[in-house]
């Protein structure tokens, strides 16, 4: 066979999401990629720009649909700095909770993704199982299990349920169980070891130079977690580790995003014990009139204008489950923001793919794009 | 601070081992899946019916829905037309524009009363009307199956919500409270021409118009048509909802803070 | 590191290129430079200040400008950078800074294509989101969203 | 126990039938269909509509096997809402592809691309002419069955080839040049596998090989071999983790990408009955065919149809081994299966040929921890 490109996408096995990933092959060997992004655009940005603080909420959990709160996490950090405001402090601890859990979400659901791509099927269920009972949690405070919209800009909707702590401490310890036997179906075989060591080698150097952040970074043995690094929410008082692996390929980062959910259980455990101890407010006490409650927006614009809050900007970023994630929000004083933008983390894993791509085959490219965790969702916006 | 995990552990070279270890643990599940596999088979069982969701848990030794809060469910709205104040809210607060207010029999030929008509199309069940509204009148249910067959019958009317309240389907039960809030209607007074209407449609009847002395007519003034009334609103009753601005017009209430 | 200390660091390098280093919310300040020295700023910043990772590449239009942001990350300083350049809306260009920062790449073009800043000297200016051959630039206060009733599906009538 | 045979009960069937269709006919017309020729032929045609029938049968339930099994395993229930525990399903998809439209692609090579299911679906079900399902049970006593039956076996790729070609499609030509790859690495282990059986049981005839397992079954003293011809037959069968010419991941559906309908239906059923046939190669060379052991009570072994019975028993069982495989393991790389077949199972076959030279010579086969087996 010569030379020739193929389109892995957008309806592709591979892709997880819409997107199309152009390959020069030559046999099976992989000469040259192309990502093409943009399928799944919906303007988030833009969309931003007409609406209200709070509103934007629900445009975040659609941002990536696999780690909706830690988006609503960016944002509303972000919105708040631009706000100038601060929110409780059970709201804190709440948010890492949130974000917690999501992170184990996340990593369950590429892990299902991720096996069915080296062609392990019996994990896919597993990860997807074990994921439901912690979107169950989700829905017993939130309501909701994918597109939760519980973050507000000063503090959290509402507080947990009673009783949720005891079932959260159920679900932590099952889950510890599982990841025992994740190792054992995925590191316990040969197979997976063959197909997975020494694949997308990607060293840190060449991360740092391609903005490559997360586990996929964390994995080539840079030891980076802006919730170490820059604690935001109540990080600062949580005790974990940050898990690394050195030798930056596929099985290293399997490692690192097993590593990181034990770490999570741990920091939950944590939180969860501090929910119980230390009940309060969750909402912060006084609001501008179009963050509390949503009130009418009508009225007369020349008058609202005249009072509005300071103008102000706010930038912050999280450690997201897929690496780090930045937004950067524009108060011009007015109601709506006046330019959101958003750095996705799977953004510059994406753009690195010639990277760790080229010089493998045909067959390494799932496990590979699987080992990034792709979400085209935030990729796109 | 944990020392970095390495990721070179090499597995042995034993072929047997190397099948082994994955393959018991797929054997052990299907041994457990043989009692209860994790399938919930959705039409005969339902994660809303408490007594399933225990049986599963003991039967799958999965912390399935025990303590469960399936309530907080954000499903189909409940509507209760008798307490709806037309107040506008829920349709202000929605981000997807969903919501229309549409006139139902009951008010006053002069003022109908309007409520809240959802396309549950365009919905994204965030919740921000049910938080919206002032009276708790427009909550949201459990429940989640909305198939239809054509999509005009996606458009839930006030009435159709209000049968979703009348099955007394377990309602939402998170209220969140509603923050002090330090924004209230003021009133610019030389504007005002005191015309009732924001008194008339103030879906809290907590607007009242009272007199105010009406100044001495100064030589060789036109005389106005001015009403001497002025519109005094009671902070505690009023929901914010801006229907008096709205109204207004000579454009004389406006969002303030009073002093 | 404070505003100061990178004014500092900055200022022999730059001289009048460097315009301010003001406090800003989450990083360690933000560097307002002028847009035609940006490769030397990007250069002093990578080597001097050891910002060796380049996060985010953002444009807004301020309608009588445009505004072009960079967030820089140091491991060392474990901070974030601000770097930030006004450029007229009429010749909305600056030069690339993927040359210094490889990661610059995806982000320029993402600006590029929804901000209508050009990058000189860019390896591969193409649309990224949108389609090729897109005539607009979305994020630019000139482009309104539809009206909501536009935008509304009339239900069919079956 | 050869008291019926599948021919001896078409034979007899085909000549009632034509016994009783010449009674009510005039004399000549009589005389012609009662000749005896006619009978015979007519007896082949039923024979092999019960053997297709039979086969097809035993496939689509096989499916149902696989898909509850791999339900297990994946914590799940499987099909089971068509027929009792979904029996019905695989009946319910089957005539779901048989509604839909036959399509081919633009560029498509109409000629290879519908022969090459075709042909495809009829080299699989021609196998099973050959395999023996009982004492009797089987089409003819051919000396070299083994050597016909894996023959055909290995014309599939040559199919899988000429249909991916023809379809004019990158996906499908990665899968079909996969495929060809695969069997030069597959073919000869699991030949020089089968050469260790002939060793010790000295014939080619797969029913001669069962009955020489009457004592003790070849699974014992040739698990070496047994290990590579299991293996080698989870290439063939294209099965995971050896399933690389349709590896989903990253080629789509492999050669059968642009296959859609009853086309796509022929594939999918030539799969299965490819799967069939390795399982019940499996019990032939290695589990004693329909023979069981001693120590099994008479009454589970003597009764009508019990060899087949057992036999069906064994092959499901080694087809659970296959699904149990599937559900735990993942898929290895082209190359890797190369390096596995040529570096690791050509030597071991070799091996096992070696073993089975020294057990034959030393005649020590029983000591060997086999179990010891009687004809049933």
């Amino acid at each position: 066979m010569s030379e020739m490109w193929i389109n892995m996408g957008p309806q592709h096995p591979m892709t997880h999401g819409l997107w199309n990933l152009r390959v020069k092959i030559d046999g099976e060997m992989i000469l040259d990629v192309d990502p093409e992004m943009g399928y799944l655009h919906r303007g988030i940005e833009k969309i931003s720009e007409d609406r209200h603080y709070n509103e934007v909420i629900t445009l975040m959990d659609r941002c990536c649909y696999v780690a909706g709160f830690a988006w609503e996490h960016l944002y509303i950090q972000s919105a708040e700095q631009a706000l100038g405001l601060r929110p409780p402090e059970r709201a804190e601890y709440l948010r890492v909770l949130c974000d917690e859990f999501q992170r184990i979400a996340s990593h369950l659901m590429w892990y299902a993704a991720f096996v069915q791509d080296i062609g392990l099927m019996s994990p896919f269920l597993y990860g997807m199982r074990d994921r439901d009972l912690v979107l169950d949690l989700f829905q017993s405070y939130t309501g909701a299990r994918m597109t939760y919209e519980y973050m507000r800009v000063g503090g959290v909707r509402n507080d947990v349920p009673p009783g949720f702590t005891d079932q959260a401490r159920k679900v932590l310890d099952w889950l510890s169980d599982r990841f025992v036997e994740y190792d054992q179906l995925c590191l316990g075989s040969t197979i997976f070891r063959e197909r997975c060591d020494d694949l997308g080698t990607l060293k840190a150097n060449d991360c740092v130079a391609h903005g490559v952040t997360g586990p996929m970074l964390r994995a080539a043995g840079l030891k980076r977690d802006l919730r170490k690094d820059r604690p935001y929410a109540a990080y600062d008082r949580l005790e974990f580790d940050v898990a690394v692996a050195d030798s930056a390929d596929v099985t290293a980062r399997y490692l690192v995003r097993m590593e990181e959910m034990r770490q999570s259980v741990r920091i939950l455990r944590q939180v969860v014990d501090w929910l119980d101890r230390h009940p309060g407010p969750v909402l912060a006490e006084r609001l501008p009139r179009w963050l509390g409650a949503p009130y009418a927006p009508i009225g007369n614009e020349g008058y609202l204008l005249k009072r509005h809050y300071a103008k102000g900007v706010g930038f912050s970023a999280v450690e997201e489950p897929h690496g780090e994630a930045q937004a950067y929000v524009v108060n011009d004083g007015g109601e709506h923001p006046y330019r959101v933008k958003f750095r996705s983390p799977v953004f510059a894993n994406i753009s690195a793919a010639r990277q760790y791509l080229v010089g493998y085959h045909v067959a390494d490219i799932p496990p590979i794009m699987g080992s990034v965790d792709v979400c085209v969702g935030e990729v796109d916006r | 601070m944990a020392s970095p995990i390495t990721a070179k552990e090499k597995p042995s070279e034993n072929p047997i081992l190397f099948v082994a270890r994955p393959m018991a643990t797929a054997a052990r599940q299907f041994a457990k899946s043989l009692i209860r596999p994790a399938t919930i088979v959705y039409p005969y069982e339902r994660l809303e019916d408490p007594t399933f969701r225990d049986r599963v848990a003991v039967a799958s030794g999965r912390p399935i829905g025990v303590g469960h809060v399936w309530d907080n469910y954000r499903g189909v709205h409940a509507l209760n037309i008798a307490t709806c104040i037309s107040c506008n809210l829920c349709a202000f607060s929605c981000p997807d524009l969903c919501i229309e207010m549409v006139t139902v029999p009951g008010g006053d030929p002069k003022h109908p009363k309007k409520c809240p008509e959802i396309d549950y199309g365009k919905c994204s069940y965030c919740g921000f009307c049910s938080d919206a509204c002032p009276e708790g009148c427009l909550t949201m249910t459990t429940r989640y199956e909305l198939s239809v067959a054509r999509r005009a019958e996606m458009v839930y009317s006030p009435e159709k919500l209000y049968d979703v309240f009348r099955t007394k389907l377990p309602m939402n039960p998170i209220r969140v409270e509603r923050p002090a809030n330090e924004d209230a209607i003021l009133l610019d007074p030389p504007l005002c021409i005191g015309c009732n209407a924001c008194s008339r449609d103030c879906p809290t009847q907590c607007i009242t118009m009272l007199d105010i002395p009406k100044p001495a007519a100064k030589p060789g003034e036109k005389q106005t048509k001015r009403i001497w009334k002025e519109p005094v609103i009671n902070d505690s009753d009023c929901v914010r909802c801006g229907t008096c601005i709205s109204v207004c017009p000579k454009e004389c209430l406006f969002w303030g803070t009073r002093k | 590191m404070q505003p100061d200390d990178i004014a500092r660091q900055l200022a022999p390098k730059l001289g009048d290129g460097l315009l301010s280093v003001e406090p800003f919310p989450g990083t360690a300040g933000r560097v307002r430079f002028r847009s035609e020295r940006a490769l030397e700023l990007f250069r002093a910043v990578r080597d001097d200040l050891h910002f060796g990772h380049l996060s985010m590449v953002g444009a807004i239009d301020w309608v009588d400008h445009r505004e072009v942001f960079y967030v820089a990350w140091s491991d060392a300083a474990t901070q974030y950078l601000f770097l930030s350049t006004d450029v007229p809306a009429s010749a909305a260009h600056v030069e690339s800074a993927s040359s210094v920062w490889p990661s610059a790449n995806w982000h320029e073009r993402e600006a590029w294509e929804m901000v209508d800043v050009t990058f000189d000297n860019h390896p591969d200016l193409r649309h990224l989101l949108m389609p090729d051959g897109y005539a607009f630039h979305p994020l630019l206060r000139s482009f309104k969203l539809h009206e909501p009733e536009e935008l509304e599906v009339k239900s069919r009538h079956v | 126990m050869a008291s019926a045979t599948l021919y001896s009960v078409s034979d007899g069937l085909a000549s009632a039938l034509l016994h009783a269709l010449g009674s009510v006919l005039p004399g000549p017309a009589r005389a012609a269909v009662t000749n005896p020729n006619v009978i015979v032929g007519l007896a082949v045609l039923i024979f092999a509509v019960i053997l297709l029938a039979a086969s097809m049968l035993n496939t689509i339930l096989l499916i149902w096997w696989e898909r509850k099994l791999l339900g297990r395993f994946m914590d799940r229930r499987g099909a089971m809402h068509v027929g009792f525990a979904g029996l019905l399903q695989n009946f319910a998809d089957g005539l779901k592809l048989f509604r839909k439209n036959t399509f081919q692609p633009q560029e498509a090579d109409p000629l290879g691309f519908y022969t090459g299911p075709c042909a495809y679906m009829v080299t699989s079900l021609i196998i099973f002419g050959v395999l023996p399902i009982s004492s009797g049970w089987n089409a003819g006593t051919l000396p070299l069955t083994l050597l016909l039956a894996l023959a055909i076996f290995s014309f599939a790729p040559l199919f899988i080839f000429v249909s991916a070609w023809s379809s004019n499609n990158k996906y499908s030509l990665m899968g079909g040049m996969r495929s060809a790859a695969q069997m030069i690495a597959y073919e000869v282990p699991i030949l020089l596998a089968v050469v260790a059986v002939i060793l010790v049981a000295g014939s080619f005839n797969l029913t001669t090989i069962v009955y020489e397992q009457q004592n003790y079954w070849f699974w014992g003293p040739l698990v070496v071999a047994l290990i590579v011809f299991v293996a080698g037959m989870l290439a063939e069968m294209e099965r995971i983790p050896f399933d690389l010419p349709e590896a989903e991941a990253e080629l789509v559906e492999g050669w059968n990408t642009e296959y859609g309908g009853m086309l796509f239906a022929f594939f999918m059923l030539a799969d299965y009955l490819r799967a069939l046939v390795g399982s019940i190669l499996v019990v032939l060379l290695f589990l004693g065919g329909w023979t069981m052991p001693t120590w099994v009570p008479g009454a589970l072994t003597s009764f009508p149809l019990a060899g087949i019975f057992w036999f069906m028993v064994k092959t499901y069982t080694v087809f659970g081994l296959f699904v149990w495989v599937r559900a735990s393991l993942p898929r290895v790389r082209t190359d890797q299966l190369l390096r596995v077949g040529w570096n690791r199972m050509i030597p071991l076959s070799l091996l096992s040929i070696f073993l089975a030279a020294v057990l034959v010579t030393v005649k020590c086969l029983p000591l060997l921890g086999c179990v010891p087996g009687v004809g049933s």
